[in-house]
């Protein structure tokens, strides 16, 4: 029998497969149709200090083989999550990641401050969302920003550290090693590609935001040569996502070098996507006589 | 109300105007639980279409376990749908969201094109209420063809407006309604914004309790994406900020309670 | 009846359809299938200054709604170039843009200067070659390097040049900024977005090069932002490209604000692509009353 | 020879082993002019797939006007040919290549797995051009199953292997040829690169001229996108380099002019 189990900075998963922050509400919503149980991990939503109300509809557009959003990090708030998401997810066995947002460093913070004394396993740091205070660049886009956060964050954080990685970017390795060196415990990419649908005949956006972030399977080639790039350049363990659908995208990742995998747009496809996924990686080593995933891990490095 | 992921057969299909279509799936688990004003999530059978297309319950067939299915073809997935044959199936999630609240000795239900579908088995259920012919209204705006029509008939008070007058009165339904003085204890509507405001405004103007049933773009339909959100007048308790989610806090909305 | 016809850099078309470079030979081999006078012009596969034998096979794969491939800029040199290609594309009712790589500045040079005194309209020049000498990142990715370069051909270009970006950076407008104050007419992007894929089931990658370039439609979305961007950004004409496959793909990239459009990928799916996206602007514009696609350029910016 | 674009009908379909499949399709516009060892590029009705599967021709009718290709489901785009029914259409491209020099007063032609289907409109070729049943020796090498023996059976001398010993010798197409110490003017082979490997120093060490037919995986299948190419001994008179494409300067070569 496979042991799927992993170990990632220190925290046990019983498998390597969790769902991407922003597609899995904090799984409550996913309560009544799958076994939140079953996954290796769950990642939240991206919160914040204080409530957001995100951007104006319409939020999502669909392009081919994927999806744009541009939800504008709607989020409760770092009070509301803890009594009300965090109370649910105590209830699964599963490991809990805490996906955090802020527009300034300080923000950030107050959430991994708040969330010190809670019994969350990780935390996730979303970078891309615009440094308020430098003009609005993402935090992740700038190797100099993306370094100062990591280790604002990490200096407060009683909980391993997941740099999340945008890929917009011209060295994903680069980042990669900027984050590493400041002190992540984990890097985690990729987070969604900025792209534009236009709406021919209203002569409009698709996205009342005009610009969103591309994920789905049409992503994957990049996000499995961004995983390969970043495995490449640091040492530290990688979480692995972008297109990730079916067992065989997830083994892919993990081949590039991923310790884990997360799905997320693949959810909406089919809200039972990351459990097949599970039970698919299983079936795969079990067939092909593998009984860790250290065995394949990396191969291809 | 548990929702379920099916994989639905095609019973047969029908095409009731030159661009609107009916689907009978076999749906045993997802009609069992269905109340009106409820939706489905259909998914694509083509790999490069990811997100499923939300399609509101128009009837359900509970001892036979069938779920119809009434939609408008405007794009890719509508077309997919449109060329499913009998024995084909069908990836389907629901019921979805909240449904109306079925209330009141009399109502007016205001359907406005591809809103018309969910009015069917609202006023079915209504009817089975014992809601009188005389007390249920149905007032239909069509575009320039009718579908549909056959369903009320022998169970409520049908009244018929087209923007172009092709059929009943030229203009749309709620100018129909105004023309006609409706009245009633509730209002039900559903169907395009603009017609949903003057609904709104009609029903404030004689202070009758409105439902209505919104429409926005969704990814997950289950209400974890955040994606469907519509703003509300009040901080919501869910959000905590001034949006609600279409998908499971509605699609069915009280007409104060959102700003449209 | 609609005008279709556009002026870019004084070089008149009479439609805004060209087909990408590298995914239509020099013409040739599409001529027994389709008329290849009907193209606004045909941008030919990247020529160096001398035969290239580009990279391994496996030289492409397929992805989700696009492929991946790593040519390697297999090339017979300018000189066969010049004796062959370009004679067969005189005898064709089109514009011709000669697509130009090189591994050094002198070998893009020799090039440019080899097809000053020919027939061709306009020379496109691919910058998102390694640059050897500067330890192989590519001229495309760093805003000096295409600077130069760009500074470097327009001081020996007899035809209007065409800077081609690499979609591979944190900001394209910035590159389409460092390109125009170096002199560019014209630039056209996206070229591919680096990728990868790896067989599960050998262990290995897709392709012998590893990565490879990704195009068609999946890459749409990117690249329609990056054109909305760089039209903002810059008052030179840009040819847009990514993905078009039909005609309202190609509508879409002259809203964002594109003067032409090219066509690549498609053309493997469909040899007669290109006609089909000419037509289909033609009947768009006739039934929507549109006379000259100066209404519709740029509309949502 | 011209090239022609066709959206074909599926006039039948059969299935020759667990994952060898035969289409037969309406294809008079690409049959007319396609000879043997010639191949077709069968596009994917799925939006998903761009390209072009290249697949052999087998077999061709003139005056039916259809083309018979068989194929083995490996992936994706040979699963979706296998469920197409009849009626159904596909778009093709074709005639594609140079196919193979009818030559010689007798012949042996290898083929391996996949390899085999082109082998049918050879030998039917051949056998119309006079090759006498004794002449013309068929070497097949399956990997367990058999398949399109029946086609060869009446006009050639058919020598079977298989990778088990499932179906007549154990072991491969060349080393059968060369345990029954077969003979020829010509060689002809299709297969896997290790069989061709093996059919080239056979044919060297025999001095036998010899035609390989290459695969490499490609994206426009017409010579345009220099995807498909293979190592030539001498620098090729179009490329300029070591570089032939298989598509249009292949699929078949002579065994001297590639290095494999
Ligand atoms: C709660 C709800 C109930 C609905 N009930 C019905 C019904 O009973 N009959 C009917 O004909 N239509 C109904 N619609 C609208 C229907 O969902 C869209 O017409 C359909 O999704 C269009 O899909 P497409 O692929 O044909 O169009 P495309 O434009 O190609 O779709 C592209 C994307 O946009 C989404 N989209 C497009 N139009 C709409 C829309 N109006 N609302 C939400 N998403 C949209 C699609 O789901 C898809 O993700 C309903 C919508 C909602 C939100
Ligand atoms: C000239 C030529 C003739 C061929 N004739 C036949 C034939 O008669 N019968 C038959 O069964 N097979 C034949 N093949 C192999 C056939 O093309 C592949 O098996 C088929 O493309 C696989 O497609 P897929 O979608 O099922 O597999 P996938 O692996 O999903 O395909 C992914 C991509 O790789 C390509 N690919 C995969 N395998 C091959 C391959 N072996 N060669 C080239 N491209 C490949 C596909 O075309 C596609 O672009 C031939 C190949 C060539 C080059
Ligand atoms: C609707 C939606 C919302 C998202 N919200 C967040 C978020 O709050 N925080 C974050 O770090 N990433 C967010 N993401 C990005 C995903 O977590 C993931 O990185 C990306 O979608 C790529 O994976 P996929 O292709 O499997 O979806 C969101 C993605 C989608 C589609
Ligand atoms: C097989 C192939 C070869 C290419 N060769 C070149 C090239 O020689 N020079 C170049 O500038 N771009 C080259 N490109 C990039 C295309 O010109 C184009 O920028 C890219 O494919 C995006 O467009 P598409 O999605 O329509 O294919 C090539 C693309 C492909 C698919
Ligand atoms: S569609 Fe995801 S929350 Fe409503
Ligand atoms: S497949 Fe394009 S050159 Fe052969």
């Amino acid at each position: 029998m496979a042991d799927l189990s992993i170990n990632i900075a220190g925290v046990e998963w019983k498998n390597p497969v969790t769902v991407a922050s922003g597609t899995f509400g904090s799984g409550m919503e996913y309560d009544e149709m799958i076994d939140v149980s079953r996954l290796g991990a769950v990642t939240t939503k991206g919160v914040a200090n204080v409530p957001w109300a995100g951007n104006p509809v319409p939020r999502v557009a669909e392009v081919k083989s994927g999806m744009m959003n541009a939800i504008g990090l709607q989020n409760p708030g770092i009070d509301t999550f803890i009594k009300r998401d965090l109370e649910f997810l105590y209830g699964k066995d599963t490991r809990i990641i805490v996906n955090v947002c802020g527009k300034s460093e300080s923000d950030y913070i107050e959430v991994v401050e708040r969330l010190a004394d809670t019994d969350v396993d990780m935390l996730e740091i979303n970078v891309s969302c615009p440094n308020v205070k430098e003009g609005g660049i993402a935090f992740g886009q700038d190797p100099k920003a993306l370094a100062h956060i990591t280790e604002e964050v990490k200096n407060r954080a009683k909980q391993p550290i997941i740099m999340k990685l945008s890929p917009n970017v011209t060295s994903i390795s680069e980042m990669a090693i900027a984050a590493e060196s400041a002190g992540a415990d984990v890097l985690s990419l990729i987070n969604t590609i900025t792209g534009m649908k236009i709406d021919i005949e209203r002569k409009t956006f698709a996205l009342a935001n005009r610009t969103g972030g591309v994920s789905g399977p049409c992503i994957k080639p990049i996000a499995v040569r961004m995983v390969y790039e970043v495995c490449k350049a640091v040492k530290i363990p990688v979480i692995g996502m972008g297109g990730i659908a079916t067992w065989e995208d997830a083994v892919e990742f993990i081949m590039a070098g991923a310790t884990a995998v997360s799905v997320g747009t693949a959810n909406f496809h089919d809200p039972e996507a990351s459990i097949k996924i599970i039970d698919g990686i299983e079936k795969y080593m079990d067939s092909h006589g593998i009984s860790s995933l250290d065995e394949i891990r990396g191969v291809v490095l | 109300m548990a929702k379920v992921i099916r994989e639905c057969k095609v019973v047969s299909t029908d095409k009731l105007a030159s661009d609107v279509f009916s689907l009978l799936l076999d749906a045993k688990d997802i009609v069992s639980t269905a109340v009106p004003g409820q939706f489905v999530s259909v998914y694509s059978n083509s790999a490069d279409r990811m997100l499923p297309r939300p399609i509101s319950i128009c009837d359900t067939d509970k001892s036979a376990g069938t779920l119809r299915l009434v939609y408008r073809v405007v794009g890719a997935g509508t077309k997919e749908f449109s060329e499913l044959k009998q024995g084909d199936t069908v990836r389907v999630l629901g019921p979805i969201g909240n449904g109306y609240t079925l209330e009141g000795n009399s109502a007016i239900l205001f359907g406005g094109g591809i809103g018309i579908p969910p009015m069917v088995k609202l006023a079915k259920a209504l009817h089975e209420n014992g809601m009188s012919r005389e007390n249920l209204h149905v007032v239909l705006g069509f575009r320039d063809e009718s579908f549909l029509l056959d369903e009320f008939s022998d169970i409520a008070t049908v009244h018929i407006s087209s923007d172009m007058g092709t059929i009943g009165m030229k203009g749309n339904a709620v100018q129909l309604a105004e023309a006609e003085n409706l009245v009633a204890d509730v209002i039900y509507a559903c169907g395009p914004k603009p017609m949903l405001r003057a609904v709104k405004n009609f029903a404030e103007a004689r202070d009758i309790k409105a439902y209505l049933s919104l429409e926005e773009r969704m990814a997950c339909g289950v209400g974890a994406c955040l994606a469907c959100v519509c703003e509300s007048k009040d901080v919501d308790d869910h959000s905590k900020v001034h949006n609600k989610r279409v998908c499971v806090d509605g699609p069915v909305f009280t007409a104060d309670e959102v700003v449209l």
